[in-house]
């Protein structure tokens, strides 16, 4: 299966074992999504569980908290992540506080999917990565699986979660993984070990990282679309690094990461999203703090730019093979 | 800029901003107000569409005439004994809101919010409403919980955040949580709760099940997306869904003309969007019964969502946090056509004989002490500020069903805090 | 869950979910669509209040006649080289769309859009508002650029992200900003644009200028929130604003069912606020000409906003990344009784002797080598992903006045980056 | 002048300076602002230049955003933070992005002023302290002054400045610095040195941080209401730290920070904000990527805790002199 493929199973799973689970969201429904997520669901499922909604994202996200205070398990999709915005209020104040306003009195058992990330000629508006917007905010989970069976199993545990949780999808890596090679041609997930998905069940608990490659040289933090690029930097690079894929951002594997980091003295941090104030940050503050005493270099962070994210000048924005080659020297120096 | 542009031989626009009719000050004079008697506005089948009504949402909804007699084809003839019933909860709504009102003035608490003049349109709707019909109320609709029946002490344990307050302190006084009483918790954010509303309204559809939502916004805040989005999904998936426009004519210090009211009426919202809209007399308890009702019986027959304006007057300041006086004139209150919804309700059951003067002096009397009864009770359970009163470590419950590593990290340096603060959990 | 609750005596609710008519593989009949006769909608002053003409809302203004007459009160009366300018402007649009959209399908660039069936729509308000009216449009009105004369090779390079584009090839195709066209930078953010015009129109006011403000939005798009604040904004301070529904039947593959058309018309929506509203054929030039120049003079006059419904069909797909077999039916457009914007102002010009079918050929032929001939020039600056276009730095321009350390630092990075790459510059 | 006055006074400056200042926000008008900011202007200036608004922050962004592009210079008020989400589109996608997006042809001198912190008892919806979104979001300037008279000079100079400016006011410290101590009495800024306001014109340069103490044994990054907190445990503490009041959050004076960590080798990072990816985590990779080998312990961050804002318990939640107490003994530790 593809990503795109695994997700719609874990969707076609979920509602088929669980009557509360229903689909929502621009284009959902007939049509099955314009990245095609949701093929197939309202034929099986009926319109009453999938269907197309207005365009607004706060009404779509209002709604499913609604529908989630009464019961059912909503999987709402936000069309791009950069269409996140007008529904934040609903999300943060909303989706995020409601458990804790009430005393556990209501939850808002919520899956927002959502594709993000570059790489596709999309310009500002079909690219951005605001995961670091919602890993601010108490109260709600961001999950962010970089292959097909992570994606399933991440989607299953996080529909059966009872909290909101964000589910953002990198898009580039729909089809296939991506070296970061813009101009070489990319991989399909039929060749690739991830690409083998189960038909049924099953389940990637949340708040647990994979090490996608053990090593003693450094540690590489990375989630999604980056964990591919990562790779293949590394192996291009023959370093012995240690790579994890974070998979949850909140809440996060510290345990994995602390032990890592200990072990090889060095770190370096890799996401798409706006330098300043991104994941990364926390993720090198965490890693300061509880590690200290072992680093033996700076902790390094290659990130996309403090700009929009730019049509034509895509690749010069992207986080590429260059720019994490480059910090990778910097991070293994001396 | 302007000024070096062609088209100078156009005459200049102009910026137009409201201003209400009277400031502090000013004599108030209502005579321009125009109020339809009661017992005119037609009353359509519930199965009519949305379309053949509209004429309703620019009329206003009225049963109680000026003899005190409920007149017309609204009039929900309810029996003596739920008129009673109801007069009672709008009486203990308004004795609650002046003793909590006073507790915040005496320090008691943090922030209080009355719902003086208003009590028809929450405790009316709750006795038209089933009682698992789902409220999604904003901060003004007290009058839900006490026409539910819902403890008093209760409310008051919440208001002092005490150790009897089930939110655990965890919530600014009076935004309720009672979901044994079908009343959905109140949120600090305006109108969030309406695409909520209509969320649930959604679910109980897609399931099969009886159970309506209704939501209450203030007028002010209806100028928030989420009100749009509400009735945007609520139009498109015909949901059973009440929404209800609480047109008290102010928000905080801004009139109603802020919101759009020099344009048109809130019920002519509706017709925006092509749903029922009907504009009631928010101070007539059974005008406001009647319509609530007749919304219920098309939202429970698929007729799909209503959209109720409920034309009244915020008698007293928004919170305990302003003085209406810097911003309005003080007559206006006792100007207002439309009366005190107490005194109205009182006057039909004296006028039919089923309430006399004394009674209802004896009922204040009863209720007073009621309030006065609950409120001792609830502050044995402790007032704000003075004491800890939830263990501190529930600071972290219920941020997620499961605490993380963090918030447990977290959680721990408190409690450290705590003990190296040297006067460990007395801080408070 | 509802299973174990009381009510069970109560009929089930049931959602509704709209479906559209037709789906692939259906037979398109459109005769249910109820179209008024041109000539037939009153034209009432532009000094009458918004409420005395709400049934506007529901008919729909028709100037050109099933012969291709201008007929009624509405024709605008243009003379015929005005006429003909128009169809120019439409013919050229379309052939503007037509080429661009090759050029994105042999790979020449990343995206378009086009506005097939739509170009009265656009062209025709350029040609009813002064020139320095400042339009706030979405995606789809290419058309208001076409009109307003500005170079083709200019959007081309847009399109391109090539070294003459403007933009520097910082946004997607077709999201063109031209403030020298008074045209507002095209947000990828749906409705955005909507409040922003409310704001422009209202500083327009406040100085005292004489410029009014248009915005335009799909029927899809009414449903954001912004669209309500722009509403709402624009009711409260009477804002020279014209508000543009541009109803097309379609969002994505969402019909106008999601955004509540089953229940009511868009251009009701302005009844909800108050403010005027106006149903038009918008496949009729001189239609669209006329509601607009009508509202232009409500704004100029300050009597306030005016919200337009365009009553058209998306004759393509949304856009160059979606398949509409997939989900309606291919007869749709054929079918559409409102036609082809094109032809019908073609006809009318041909009826009144001011145009023949020869003349139209030459046109239609001059203007595709015109098209052609700017597409020449402009992929002579490049096209998407054929080398670097813009100085690598550009990337870091104008995200602030001036750049701060941090931009300047990564600016530095990236450029050590290009020269680490060893093969600095090309990498493009 | 309190900082109320003092912020009062610098609108009127500019609306006196610069017809195209305009202020607008929710009971702004008339009243002047619940906590009476902006009251006196509308008699001042007139009712086209100071109004009231519809109850829609989108809207209230949006059509500054629209009067900017027109070319006035609006200053809307968002009456409490905690109310910004609704508008976050309009600021994100709309203000932040418009210089960049149109290739400077259309920009957005808008400078959005909004109350922010906790410390009043106003529950969950009336402290949050949100200024970690938005530094992560590129195209936006935030700041947040500390006395009447910063906040005077810095709002003059968003004011004219002509990108996008969120100005966040710690109203806890509206009408005296706060200490920490939430059961002492608190002083009035009449006693306090930097409640000497003068009444014309001046201006703060927006990205200059401010000293306000200096010293040899580490380096306090703080800012808005923390600064007085922070300076008051240093007092009682009587450790040799340099405080550094941050002003301007993006752009950062990062040469200050630099040269004061470099000097110190500790460094503490104190804010209200919730924690995880909190813009303390940004300070913190910041120093560590540019002072690591001058480092000698880990930086520390005291923060409010990963939750919403607590009514009862607040001052549990508050970061106050027990917590900054705590890690300060932590950050000199050996
Ligand atoms: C999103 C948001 N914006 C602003 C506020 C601040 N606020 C609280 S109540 C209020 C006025 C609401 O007026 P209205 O809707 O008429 O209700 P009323 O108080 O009259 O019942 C405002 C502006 C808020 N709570 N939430
Ligand atoms: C805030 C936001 N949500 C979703 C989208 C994705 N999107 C782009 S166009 C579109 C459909 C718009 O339909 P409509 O308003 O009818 O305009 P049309 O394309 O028909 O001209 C959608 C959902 C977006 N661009 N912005
Ligand atoms: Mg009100
Ligand atoms: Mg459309």
């Amino acid at each position: 299966m593809n990503m795109i493929q695994a997700i719609n199973s874990a969707m076609d799973v979920m509602m088929d074992r669980d009557p509360a689970v229903i689909v929502m969201g621009e284009d959902v429904g007939y049509f099955g999504g314009v990245f095609r997520a949701t093929a197939g669901l309202q034929a099986k499922y009926g319109k009453t569980r999938v269907f197309d909604t207005p365009i607004t994202e706060c009404g779509i996200i209002g709604v499913a908290v609604g529908m989630g205070a009464y019961g059912l398990r909503p999987v709402p999709e936000i069309q791009f992540a950069d269409y996140i915005y007008p529904a934040l209020d609903q999300l943060v104040s909303e989706a995020a506080r409601l458990r804790y306003r009430s005393a556990g009195e209501f939850i808002a058992p919520i899956t927002v999917r959502s594709p993000f990330g570059g790489g596709i000629f999309g310009g500002q508006t079909h690219s951005q990565s605001p995961e670091g917007i919602f890993t601010h905010v108490s109260g709600i989970k961001t999950v962010i699986p970089s292959t097909p069976y992570d994606a399933k199993g991440l989607l299953i545990a996080a529909i059966e979660d009872n909290d909101p949780t964000l589910f953002f999808e990198p898009k580039r890596i729909y089809n296939g993984p991506f070296d970061g090679h813009w101009d070489r041609p990319t991989q399909n997930w039929s060749q690739h070990p991830a690409g083998a998905v189960p038909e049924g069940y099953y389940k990637i608990p949340l708040g647990k990282a994979n090490v996608v490659r053990e090593g003693e040289a450094l540690t590489i933090l990375v989630y999604g679309t980056m964990v591919h690029v990562a790779s293949a930097v590394i192996a291009d690079a023959g370093v012995d690094a240690e790579i994890i894929d974070l998979r949850t951002l909140v809440p996060l594997d510290i345990e994995t990461i602390e032990a890592s980091v200990k072990k090889t003295g060095r770190c370096m941090i890799i996401h798409e999203a706006t330098r300043t104030g991104g994941f990364g940050a926390e993720l090198s503050a965490l890693v300061q703090e509880r590690c200290f005493y072992h680093l033996e270099a700076p902790i390094e962070r290659v990130t996309g730019f403090d700009t929009p994210y730019p049509h034509s000048l895509e690749w010069a924005y992207f986080p590429g093979p260059v720019r994490i080659g480059e910090a990778l020297k910097k991070v293994m120096k001396d | 800029m302007p000024s070096d542009r062609p088209g100078a031989n156009l005459p200049p626009l102009s910026l137009y901003v409201p201003e209400p009719r009277f400031r502090p000050g000013d004599t108030v004079d209502f005579t321009e107000v125009v109020l339809p008697p009661a017992g005119q506005a037609r009353r359509p089948d519930t199965a009519e569409p949305a379309h053949a009504f509209t004429d309703l949402a620019y009329d206003l909804v009225r049963v109680l005439d000026t003899d005190g007699q409920a007149v017309g084809p609204w009039n929900p003839r309810l029996s003596p004994d739920t008129l009673r019933d109801m007069l009672r909860s709008m009486v203990t709504v308004r004795a609650f809101d002046e003793r909590m009102f006073r507790a915040q003035r005496q320090g008691k608490t943090s922030f209080y919010m009355k719902c003086t003049g208003e009590e028809a349109v929450a405790v009316s709707a709750a006795f038209a409403l089933d009682r698992d019909d789902m409220c999604f109320p904003s901060y003004r609709q007290q009058g839900l919980l006490v026409a539910r029946g819902w403890s008093l002490v209760d409310m008051m344990n919440q208001i002092y955040s005490n150790k009897g307050d089930r939110l655990q302190g965890k919530q600014l006084p009076i935004m309720y949580s009672v979901r044994d009483a079908s009343f959905f918790s109140i949120s600090g954010n305006l109108t969030t709760q309406y695409p909520q509303a209509v969320g649930w309204a959604m679910a109980s559809a897609a399931k099969g099940d009886t159970r309506i939502a209704a939501a209450w916004c203030g007028e002010g805040s209806t100028a928030e997306g989420d009100f749009h989005s509400a009735c945007t999904f609520a139009s498109v998936y015909r949901a059973p869904v009440i929404f209800n426009v609480v047109n008290n004519q102010w928000a905080i210090s801004s009139f109603s003309g802020f919101a759009g009211a020099e344009a048109t009426t809130f019920a002519a919202r509706a017709i925006g969007y092509g749903i029922a809209g009907l504009r009631v007399d928010g101070n007539d308890a059974l005008a406001v019964y009647a319509a609530t009702a007749w919304a219920a019986e098309r939202a429970r027959t698929n007729q799909g969502p209503t959209l109720i304006e409920h034309f009244t007057y915020r008698v007293e300041g928004h919170s305990t946090s302003d003085d209406p006086g810097q911003y309005r004139s003080a007559g206006e209150a006792s100007a207002w056509p439309l009366g005190d919804p107490v005194t109205r309700l009182k006057d039909h059951l004296i006028a039919i004989d089923e309430w006399d003067e004394d009674r209802h002096i004896a009922q204040d009397k009863e209720i007073a002490e009621m309030v006065r009864a609950a409120q001792k009770e609830a502050e044995a359970n402790g007032i704000l500020g003075h004491g800890l009163h939830q263990p501190l470590d529930t600071l972290f419950d219920g941020v997620f069903e499961e605490m993380p590593w963090h918030l447990r990290e977290q959680q721990a340096q408190m409690i450290a805090e705590e003990t190296a603060s040297g006067r460990p959990w007395a801080r408070k």
